[in-house]
């Protein structure tokens, strides 16, 4: 049931992630489509989950992160910079939404934490991101948001 | 290299300011620590001559030389909470009869006479929130001249934190430089090695309320 | 001209704001409005309101300086210069809300003398360390953006600086965040706070320098645009958490999202009271927000001392900057000012591809990061290891808090005093003055490791006496009695029974033997007797032990004293 | 500024100290009584119970595995008559809230009726409130105690925040200089202004009770045979029991064994020493 729903909010936030960013990039049109993107996913989280459960606190927004992530790979350009701030900023909700949520006795989701570390380490590396690397770490996330 | 020339500027100028600075912080740390720190005044406890016909009461000659342990008089310093002091009754068990020939007898009995029912009080006490047992330690097998420095044996309360001061008063007894800092060094068992201790409880709740 | 109106304005808001907070510290919490569920009131809500401005200004000038978004040097000085202010203000009230302000220090997870620790899992430690470390940060960067346009050396320092602090910003406003989302109260859960914190810091505090801008008589088009989207995100954010718990606040709403639109009216834009009316809407709006989240139940009794906090703390605000605006006039506006339109064509930047790990900030910070770090392992390590957790199961979420904050303020340090050694001028004044802050920090240091004094406690006269018997209750046990023996009678009679040679022989006349056996034909009863009111030599016990101690000594007595005829020296 | 250097110094009282607040008469057992009816008239609503298990051993570092000491209060044979309100009232020198402060049903007892059944601190045995306290003034004993360290406390008072059942209170200002405390008993030191108080599960006889046991049989160990808190002394019902649950021979275990144990839902999770006894198993 749960990998259900993320698999469905995977695909969701890949949705969304198609109106972001497109030239030409204009602050309103961005902000709008993130308020869009938001409102979507918290509508999607308020009735496809259970709000009661602690770790959908923060779903929607984690949400956003990955929608993020698989907007920034249509960057047009500064793309490894904005690439690991999107997936810094998933670590950062998983990580502090995680220590909050630890001391209402739930546990640190380690394993999700320490994937993404590893993406976002590896990809410091990427010098240029090919169509290939593009679908490769699309694919990554989508298991580490499913799976893990 | 730089880092060299830069070292070379650091210390090269002037050592002496820069040691002087460092005695300076330092001396500053403890000049606060001995400003701030937890005082407890050192208490005379016996000793009081003052008046007409009082005589200094000498813990040595009542102590462990005619083989009278501290708990006689203090009652309860072996076995209970509080280290009571004598009523005038527990001196009169003893000072009913002439105990020496010393020619100061007649002194003596004038005092003892002219004594309240109640000579002694304690001077110094525990601040209410802390727990004193002394029953608990003497079962440990700590020795009351552990805490309590007398006369003849000179162990401070500090003891393994600062040289043991040899105390030249006749009689200084009571707490002097008690500080839960001695408390815990010793339930720690970082002082006191030799007597090797049984580890006591540190947990605040265990001497606190 | 404007500053001096705001100088009175602020002053006029001060002086009464003074007055509330010397009564609240006089009076204690008791002062502003509390209950049994509201424990932090006003002073908690004005310092997150603060806060967030403190850490937006630098969060603004240093992301937008480490993205390499042009700003020009005085509206980010602005920014800066906002966020100092805007901490000491932000400082006072966790400082006055304490019920016992005197052990403010216990809270530094610091060593103190008696080996007490403060509790590393406690978010108010975070707090304190990283708000701490956060303020002298953003004091440095300030002072190095002041002084950069004079050392070359110092502008290099300038984006290494804003990639530390850009981080750290974060980090410690989420810290704050986690002030509330750790707890228990049902309006304060929420995982996502986080972000929610720093989305609404960055909101207000794009709306506070907008304001500032306004009274600088220019505008920045960027900010304002930001603001105005940054209330749409906000509005997300609200949306979320009404979802979650149902609570909307519609003052909150109006203020902080729907009057911001007004900006979109190009009239209202354009003109100055406009644009003030914007930003200012905004910012009582997240004001109330905060309330409201500080306050999870009706607060009762909100009364002039809360509204004074109010006044004390924008007062203090306005003055202070305003003053350290007029004192740093020239540094401030001396540069090339370029206002306005830097947003409105993002300049195409060419993609030229660096290395991994070769940037010129990376290769800048790398060895002071590598400092850091191993520091902050230290300390972390050394802080778990204080007896104060040997009863206390710690995880990695308690210490990890304050990990990246130690990390930053070693980097930063490491990184800094090299180009400030090499600028600072070796006059007398500057090595006396900072020799002399370094020993009352050691000094500072010294105060918290000693730690306050607890005064001693005055027994009530008569408690020396003690009561008839230091065994209360129940009838005294054969281990109560030795107690008793020991204490009572083993001077004269021995701890076994024997006699202590060294006071009888000596001072009385040595009594008869005493047998088991005699023991037994003169009776408990009697032997009872002779201890209570004495006999030839015996001392009366009458009134310093009761019936039931004599019996049991008597009691002890007989389990001393040997069956066999001779040498048994057991006497009454 | 002058202000702002009084909280740096930490004068809560100025310049001029305390003495200016002026020495009051402490009030009488009558006023504690007039304040339990009150209380008791003003009671708040009941908990939701959820069905616990038998406390046992604490889990955390250097704890206790023969020692938990706790309380279960028997909801078959309480009445709610608050006899044990003002027993705790006597026995911890609790002090009178002050008539506005009552008003609002802001009382400082450490046992308060919700409901017409008394609650206190449930010594949760991973308690949120010690999680969050920044001194560690709210610790864990190692018999599974959550004591208040008093002279520790700095106030902050985000323990009563996290408290979920909101037992911890605060003196909001000197219950002497005011004249709202008592001291009946002497072995308990009255709190200061400014810092937070609760249950502490009379720790003052458990401290006596061992320290005496310790000085006779310094080698055996000590298991809280023979004591028992204020409130279970004063019941008329005998509604509470305290004890220790890892004793067989404690009366609480005795009287738990076969009893359906509940606690409220908020706390039910925490682990809590203290609980509601109700049906037979």
């Amino acid at each position: 049931m749960i990998p259900l729903m993320n698999a469905f909010a995977c695909l969701l936030s890949l949705a969304m992630a198609q109106f972001l960013w497109h030239k030409p990039i204009r602050l309103f049109k961005e902000a709008f489509f993130l308020l869009l993107a938001l409102v979507v996913f918290g509508f999607y989280a308020f009735f496809a989950g259970d709000i009661s459960q602690p770790d959908m606190e923060s779903y929607p927004f984690r949400m956003l992160a990955l929608c993020l992530c698989f907007s920034t790979t249509a960057l047009p350009n500064k793309r490894r910079r904005y690439l690991l701030m999107a997936q810094v900023m998933w670590l950062w909700i998983e990580f502090f939404g995680g220590i909050s949520l630890y001391y209402h006795g739930v546990d640190m989701p380690w394993t999700r934490i320490l994937a993404i570390c590893v993406s976002v380490f590896g990809s410091t590396f990427l010098s240029r991101i090919s169509q290939g690397m593009e679908f490769a770490l699309m694919a990554y996330w989508i298991a580490v948001w499913v799976f893990f | 290299m730089s880092l060299l020339k830069r070292q070379g500027a650091f210390f090269g100028v002037a050592p002496l300011k820069w040691a002087g600075l460092v005695f300076a912080v330092v001396f500053a740390f403890f000049l606060a620590d001995f400003l701030f720190c937890q005082k407890a005044a050192p208490v005379r406890v016996g000793a009081d001559t003052s008046g007409p016909n009082t005589i200094a009461f000498l813990h040595e000659l009542h102590g462990e030389n005619i083989g009278l342990d501290c708990s006689h008089c203090h009652t309860g310093a072996a076995s209970g909470a509080r280290a009571y002091m004598p009523a005038k009754a527990d001196c009169m068990d003893c000072h009913r009869l002439p105990l020496t020939e010393n020619p100061g007898i007649e002194k003596l009995d004038s005092a003892l006479a002219a004594a309240p029912a109640y000579p002694w009080a304690h001077k110094s006490e525990l601040p209410e929130h802390v727990v004193f047992h002394h029953g608990v330690h003497t079962a440990a097998g700590v020795q009351c001249a552990d805490c309590h420095r007398s006369a003849g044996n000179a162990v401070p309360a500090n003891a393994g934190r600062g040289p043991a001061k040899k105390n030249t008063m006749a009689d200084v007894y009571g707490g002097d430089n008690f500080s839960m800092q001695s408390c815990l060094a010793c339930h720690r068992g970082e002082t006191f090695k030799e007597k090797n201790f049984r580890p006591a409880a540190t947990y605040c709740a265990a001497c606190h309320r | 001209m404007i500053f001096r109106i705001l100088l009175y304005a602020g002053l006029a808001l001060l002086l009464p704001g003074l007055a509330a907070l010397g009564y609240s510290l006089w009076e204690g919490p008791a002062a502003w409005s509390l209950d049994t569920r509201t424990f932090w009131g006003t002073p908690i809500s004005l310092f997150v309101f603060w806060i967030g401005l403190a850490h937006a200004g630098t969060l603004i000038s240093a992301i937008l300086l480490a993205l390499g978004v042009p700003l020009d040097r005085r509206t980010s000085m602005l920014a800066e210069l906002t966020t100092l202010c805007a901490l000491v203000v932000a400082a006072v009230f966790p400082l006055m809300h304490l019920g016992v302000i005197e052990n403010f220090y216990m809270v530094v997870p610091f060593i103190d003398a008696r080996g007490n620790f403060a509790n590393v899992g406690s978010p108010l430690v975070w707090d304190f360390c990283c708000i701490a470390i956060y303020a002298i940060l953003s004091l440095v960067f300030f002072v190095i953006h002041l002084l950069s346009d004079r050392f070359q050396a110092l502008e290099d320092l300038r984006r290494p600086m804003a990639w530390l602090l850009f981080p750290l910003v974060l980090w410690v406003h989420t810290i704050v965040s986690l002030d509330f989302a750790v707890t228990f109260v049902p309006e304060w859960r929420g995982a996502f706070f986080p972000l929610y914190f720093i989305a609404g810091a960055i909101y207000s505090g794009l709306a506070m320098v907008n304001v500032l801008l306004v009274a600088e008589g220019c505008r920045v088009r960027m900010l304002e645009k930001l603001m105005v989207a940054g209330s749409f995100v906000m509005l997300a954010f609200w949306g979320w958490n009404f979802a979650l718990k149902g609570d909307w606040n519609f003052s909150v709403f109006a203020f902080g999202a729907l009057l911001p639109q007004l900006w979109w009216v190009s009239s209202f834009r354009e003109s100055a009271v406009g644009r003030l009316l914007v930003s200012a809407s905004v910012l009582f709006g997240l004001w109330l927000e905060r309330f409201y989240l500080v306050m999870p139940s009706e607060p009762q009794g909100f009364g002039w001392t809360d509204m004074g906090l109010i006044a004390f703390s924008l007062g203090f605000f306005i003055t202070l900057l305003v003053f350290l605006r007029i004192k740093l006039r020239k540094p401030i506006e001396g540069d090339v000012l370029l206002f306005g339109e830097l947003d409105e064509k993002p300049v195409p930047v060419v993609e030229h591809h660096t290395e991994p790990l070769t940037s010129r900030e990376f290769i800048v910070l790398r060895f002071p990061l590598l400092v850091g770090v191993l520091v902050a392992l230290v300390y972390t390590l050394w802080a778990v290891s204080r007896p104060a957790f040997d009863s206390v199961a710690l995880g990695v979420p308690h210490v990890v808090a304050m990990f990246f904050p130690i990390v930053a303020l070693v980097a930063a340090f490491v990184l800094c005093i090299r180009p400030f050694w090499t600028i600072v001028p070796r006059s007398r004044f500057t090595v006396l003055a900072s020799a002399a802050v370094i020993v009352v920090a050691a000094f500072l240091a010294g105060m918290f490791y000693a730690g306050g004094s607890s005064q001693k406690a005055v027994r009530e006269a008569g408690a020396d006496i003690p009561s008839e018997t230091i065994f209360d209750g129940t009838v005294p046990d054969s281990l109560h009695a030795r107690a008793l023996w020991n204490a009572r009678c083993s001077s004269c009679h021995g701890t076994d029974g024997k006699f202590n040679e060294k006071f009888i022989r000596e001072f009385y006349p040595v009594p008869q033997k005493l047998t088991a056996a005699r023991l037994d034909s003169i009776g408990e009863d009697s032997l009872v007797h002779v201890i209570l009111n004495g006999r030839a030599n015996m001392n009366p016990y009458e009134g310093r032990l009761t019936e039931a101690d004599a019996r049991a000594l008597v009691r002890y007595m007989r389990s001393l004293a040997p069956e066999t005829n001779d040498s048994a020296e057991v006497a009454p | 500024m002058m202000a702002a250097g009084f909280a740096l110094f930490g004068c809560r009282d100025g310049l001029f100290g305390p003495s200016i607040k002026g020495k009051v008469k402490s009030p009488s057992l009558s006023d504690f009584e007039n304040e339990v009816r009150l209380a008791l008239s003003m009671q708040k609503s009941g908990f939701n119970l959820v069905r616990v298990p038998m406390p046992e051993a604490l889990k955390t570092p250097g704890a206790s595995q023969e020692n938990r000491f706790g309380m279960a209060i028997d909801l078959d044979s309480c009445d709610g008559c608050g006899k044990c309100v003002l027993a705790c009232i006597q026995e911890n020198n609790i002090a009178l809230a002050g008539a506005e402060r009552a008003k609002l049903g802001q009382f400082m007892h450490w046992i308060e009726m919700h409901g017409g059944v008394p609650s206190m601190c449930f010594h949760c045995g991973d308690a949120p409130c010690e999680k969050v306290c920044p001194t560690g003034a709210a610790n864990h004993t190692p018999d599974g105690i959550s004591a208040m360290m008093y002279k520790r406390c700095t106030g902050s008072r985000f323990c009563g925040a996290n408290c979920p059942v909101h037992a911890r209170k605060f003196n909001f200002d000197d219950p002497v200089a005011t004249g709202r405390s008592h001291k009946f008993n002497g072995n308990v030191p009255v709190r200061a202004q400014g810092v937070m108080e609760k249950c502490s599960l009379c720790l003052q006889r458990l401290q006596d009770a061992r320290h005496d046991f310790k000085a006779l049989h310094p080698l055996e160990s000590w298991r809280g045979r023979g004591v028992t808190t204020a409130c279970a002394v004063a019941c008329p019902k005998n509604a509470i029991i305290f004890g220790n649950w890892l004793d067989e021979g404690s009366p609480l275990v005795i009287a738990a064994k076969n009893r359906v144990l509940y606690a409220p839902r908020e706390v039910a999770a925490l682990n809590p020493s203290i609980v509601y006894m109700r049906g037979y198993r």
